[in-house]
């Protein structure tokens, strides 16, 4: 197909248009510079950027991947280089490179929230911001916050107040008994899309020392394996608010993307697939792009 | 003690993604094989150190690539020493040649130049592939003497009769004492600085032998390069999965194996609290 | 090894013993019968038989079963002959081959619950029951309920109280944010052990059709994809009671059964896996019978 | 219409497990390819109906087994006609002779046997397996005359050049013509009924063809018996994934075509509540 005939596959997030619906999931592309000799990253709809926090954080001791039949666990603890060394160096530099960026944060409490929202506000060159509110690798309390709505919604009106003409996004957690209770609250706080999910809880051991492979013991699942698990909760979540949804969890091919957006979704994310396959996420744009159909959100009737 | 001395790595270059074809895969013992790749042109010429991030041909059932030295890498090829280790190793022993393979590379730091310097090379196991990529090119004048130090457990892990060793000055040891210098590597090492010092100790190979070669570097007043492995994800810095805890001017902090290094200054690494891999 | 020197692998859950850690999965083994031709039953330390309720439920239309590539989806929705038929028919066959028997029972009222002990209590032929307060595939609140900690509590004590000497589990449901709160409920109301975990819920689409690929839409996933979460609550639950556990999810090899004594198990129900591998229960009991020291639970101190 | 008559179909016998060697695969078509593996000692004399649950071998990556009908089976070997349908029949039609195959046999009903009766076998694709089985034995009196009508797409799928047709009595159809009777197989089986009447029809085939044959045996007063495929997963009965609804004197239940089929009295079929497979 030439250029020319290619179909026009753009979404819409709020009041942000991207090109289109495939994004890098947050923690996989680093800060966007990492994949660029390897990928054109900027024909993808954007990036997710690793979440950042309002003070650098170490993160978490290695070993922090561990790979098994069915995905991968990994225990990265939220290593990053912080709210400042991302707005002096990182930001630029994707921007430079006209990439679509969503900043994905997170932090303990609302004010930090408050006043990483209003460090972004006066920027530019990026287009939303996704509110990561279910890392399972951290000791903090944000995990116990994103699964309580009351929180969610008074955490995301005051990021949303700030950021009225960006993406707001907020993250959700799987480990979770009604996941869709927490969109509706993202929603109600005035999110403009639900990112589900992030990865869920679990754990190996290492037979030979009898212990868990990870110092903190348990890490986040991700990768196939967690592909049915990922498409119950965006359903869920589709079934309880109406704002747009990144799918995101296991998607390892072209037909694993297509069945988030029958689940409800309007956007996809890949995470750990890329690590085997590099030309992932190009292909599903190819292929939506042949296919605008696809993108029809929700259950195709018959 | 005569103290810590401190050594500058080259960083890593961008690095490319590529599918090239098997050409040749030949055991070399029972647990050592060679695989040998063509070579794609748009491949950089890779620093020695440096490695490829490769893609286990298996219908994608393994979801992490693995991390490989380059052995060697001329016009048309790309060799890689490696030695059965889980699944992963067996599956790429079995592949047919002819077989595609898909790998990134070439990633992460290499061993410095040391022009006009004498280098002090010691490779345990597998080890041995970075530093005898270096050998097959201190010709180039990239250091004035290179001695290389390659100790195995036993004869058969030398593979003397199906490899050919094309690095001057090596020499071997087994822990046996089957062939060579009878014990350690790192013995044999500690020999040959007493009988002719180095500027610069190179190494890579299992985390004890580093660790006591850091000992013997460090009492000889010697800086030193090391090369180190740990589990990998993405391959280029993106995901912090391949961290090691460094200390550089009494600050902590984590660096990435495959993209800070795998060759580092030996000094910066904080040793006691390296991952298990 | 010669029969004689086996070594000792008898496990002890409350009242009763077991001849040794390994058991099929109810829902796996229907009600025994079917796998006798194929399987010493008898060499295992026991068999969970299929959730009977109260009264016969005829279950879910097919399909019911779904593979995907990291295990399977079903949703039988609790099919079974109900509670008279197996007491009458069920029971006394598997007395009479001399076959460890776990019932497992659904209801959906602590009355229903209540009367199942009562027909129960002064019945042979079975060690224990499995109160199934997990199973995904049904309309009924018994999901919520497993959920409740509260309810857990008081349905195990009023069955408990007249099944005093035998084995009484509460199997509890893994699509729960807590699972350590629904199996100290479990504990504290009396029960003799845990078994964890039921299937996750999950959900695939048929892209041909647009639709779930099972007529009441999700199902439960099974199999290796679900043993990284599995251990995880197996751990949870292991450092919130001090009963036994069961073991129970994505088992398929003998290391994977040991690692649920690493988090914490006393013995393993294996489910999904034995539809390919057949002798894989009698390979673990074999295995663990060399080395007994598998059988320590919780993490091995290196 | 006629009415409704009723058959009885012989029940299952206890299956075993078994491991065997691929012994020969042969390509038939495009499409189609034969297995023949040998027969373990113990394997009990399948009925012609009843089926093999089949491992994909594969490492484990299939948690399903697949269920292939007996197409015939003799002291030394058993066969099974197979069409490539998704990944797991691609597989088996890429592993080499040699193999061993892990399978649990013979499983489920049978097609019943007539004695003194006249039988139309009516398959449809693959569904001709069994009918194929029940005529290369029906020279043991199992019944008195045995006419097999088996329908395809094309002329390619009667592979009249690479199998040896060893059944009497057969009548082949081809949607597009290309070979025999032009048209439906069940429009054939019309004719043939018309011509010389039946006194049981058996069928195996694609749902379509099976619902088009109730009818036409409804109408001609015949009694039926059809083979149905579906999902499964234990093969024995035991998990209940694979039933399909039955009405019986009014009421409804499910039965499992693993263990209560393959084969049943299509009268008790509710056939518009039969799964998709
Ligand atoms: C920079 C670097 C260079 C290397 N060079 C060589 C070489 O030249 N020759 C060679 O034989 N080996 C080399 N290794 C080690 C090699 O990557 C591992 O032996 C290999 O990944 C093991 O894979 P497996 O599937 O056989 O083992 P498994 O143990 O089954 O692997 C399980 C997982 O652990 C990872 N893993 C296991 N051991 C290691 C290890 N030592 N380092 C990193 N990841 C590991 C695997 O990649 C995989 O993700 C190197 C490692 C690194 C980091
Ligand atoms: C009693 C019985 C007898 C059969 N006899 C034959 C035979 O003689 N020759 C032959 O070629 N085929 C036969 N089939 C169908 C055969 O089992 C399927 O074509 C096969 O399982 C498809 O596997 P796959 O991996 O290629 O397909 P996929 O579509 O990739 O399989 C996905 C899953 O669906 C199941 N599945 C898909 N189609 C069917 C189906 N039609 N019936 C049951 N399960 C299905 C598979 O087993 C697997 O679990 C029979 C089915 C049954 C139930
Ligand atoms: C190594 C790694 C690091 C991750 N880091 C983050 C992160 O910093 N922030 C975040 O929101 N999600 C993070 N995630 C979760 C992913 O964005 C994604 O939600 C999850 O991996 C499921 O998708 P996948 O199965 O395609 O990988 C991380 C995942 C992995 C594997
Ligand atoms: C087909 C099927 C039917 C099941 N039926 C029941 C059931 O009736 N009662 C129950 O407690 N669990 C039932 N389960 C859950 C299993 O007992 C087990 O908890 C779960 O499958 C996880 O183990 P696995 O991964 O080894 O299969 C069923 C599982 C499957 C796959
Ligand atoms: S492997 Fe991803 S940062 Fe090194
Ligand atoms: S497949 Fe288990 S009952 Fe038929």
């Amino acid at each position: 197909m030439s250029e020319h005939s290619k179909t026009d596959v753009r979404v819409r997030i709020g009041p942000v248009e991207f090109k289109n619906p495939v994004f890098l999931a947050s923690g996989i592309c680093g800060y966007g510079e990492e994949y660029s000799p390897l990928m054109d990253i900027q024909k993808l709809g954007g990036i997710v950027t690793k979440t950042i926090t309002p003070r650098p954080r170490k993160g978490n001791p290695p070993p922090r991947i561990h790979e098994i039949p069915t995905g991968a666990l990994n225990s990265i603890g939220l290593e990053n280089v912080g709210l400042d060394a991302y707005v002096a160096e990182k930001l630029p530099k994707l921007a430079k490179e006209k990439i679509d960026v969503i900043v994905s944060v997170a932090a303990e409490h609302i004010e930090e929230f408050d006043s990483i929202a209003e460090t972004f506000a006066p920027l530019d060159g990026y287009k939303g911001v996704e509110l990561n509110l279910s890392c399972p690798n951290v000791e903090e309390k944000a995990l116990d916050h994103g699964r309580n709505p009351a929180f969610v919604e008074k955490l995301t009106r005051v990021v949303k107040n700030r950021l009225v003409d960006k993406a707001v996004l907020v993250k959700i957690t799987p480990n979770v008994t009604d996941i869709g209770s927490v969109a509706r609250a993202a929603e109600a706080g005035g999110a403009d899309g639900i990112s589900a999910i992030n990865t869920v809880l679990g754990v190996d051991f290492d037979l030979a020392t009898g212990k868990p492979v990870f110092f903190r013991g348990s890490g986040g699942y991700s990768g196939p394996g967690i592909l049915p698990i990922a498409l119950q909760k965006v359903w869920e979540v589709s079934r309880a608010v109406s704002i747009p949804i990144m799918g995101i969890g296991g998607i390892s091919s072209v037909d694993d993307a297509r069945k988030f957006f029958v689940a409800g979704a309007s956007a996809v994310q890949i995470g750990t697939s890329l690590w085997q396959d590099l030309e992932l996420p190009q292909r599903i744009v190819s292929e939506f792009e042949q296919h605008p159909e696809w993108m029809k959100k929700g259950e195709v009737k018959t | 003690m005569i103290g810590n001395t401190h050594v500058t790595v080259p960083g890593s270059v961008p690095p490319g993604r590529f599918s090239s074809k098997l050409l040749e895969k030949r055991d070399l013992s029972d647990r050592y094989y060679l695989l040998v790749m063509s070579r794609p042109p748009a491949f950089d010429d890779p620093g020695p150190g440096t490695f490829v991030h490769l893609l286990v041909p298996d219908g994608g059932r393994f979801f992490l690539r693995r991390p490989f030295s380059i052995l060697g890498c001329d016009e048309a090829t790309i060799s890689l020493l490696i030695v059965e280790k889980g699944t992963g190793t067996q599956i790429l022993r079995r592949i047919p040649e002819g077989t595609e393979l898909d790998f990134i590379g070439p990633l992460g730091s290499s061993f410095p130049q040391m022009p006009g310097r004498t280098v002090l090379a010691v490779g345990g196991g597998v080890g041995l592939a970075p530093l005898y990529f270096y050998g097959t090119r201190a010709v180039r004048d990239d250091c004035d003497r290179y001695r290389l130090l390659y100790g195995a457990r036993t004869r058969d892990d030398l593979f003397l009769d199906s490899f050919e060793w094309s690095v001057e000055g090596i020499a071997f040891a087994t822990d046996d004492g089957s062939y060579g210098f009878s014990g350690n590597v790192v013995e044999l090492a500690d020999e040959e600085l007493t009988r002719a010092p180095a500027d610069v100790v190179f190494s890579c190979g299992p985390t004890p032998m580093l660790e006591a070669l850091v000992e013997l570097a460090r009492s000889r007043g010697v800086p030193h390069c090391v090369s180190l492995e740990n589990r990998m994800a993405c391959g280029v810095g993106a995901c912090r999965s391949c961290v090691v805890p460094v200390s550089i001017d009494g600050a902590e902090s984590y660096r990435t194996v495959c993209k800070d290094g795998p060759v580092f200054d030996a000094e910066i690494i904080v040793w006691n609290e390296l991952p298990r891999v």
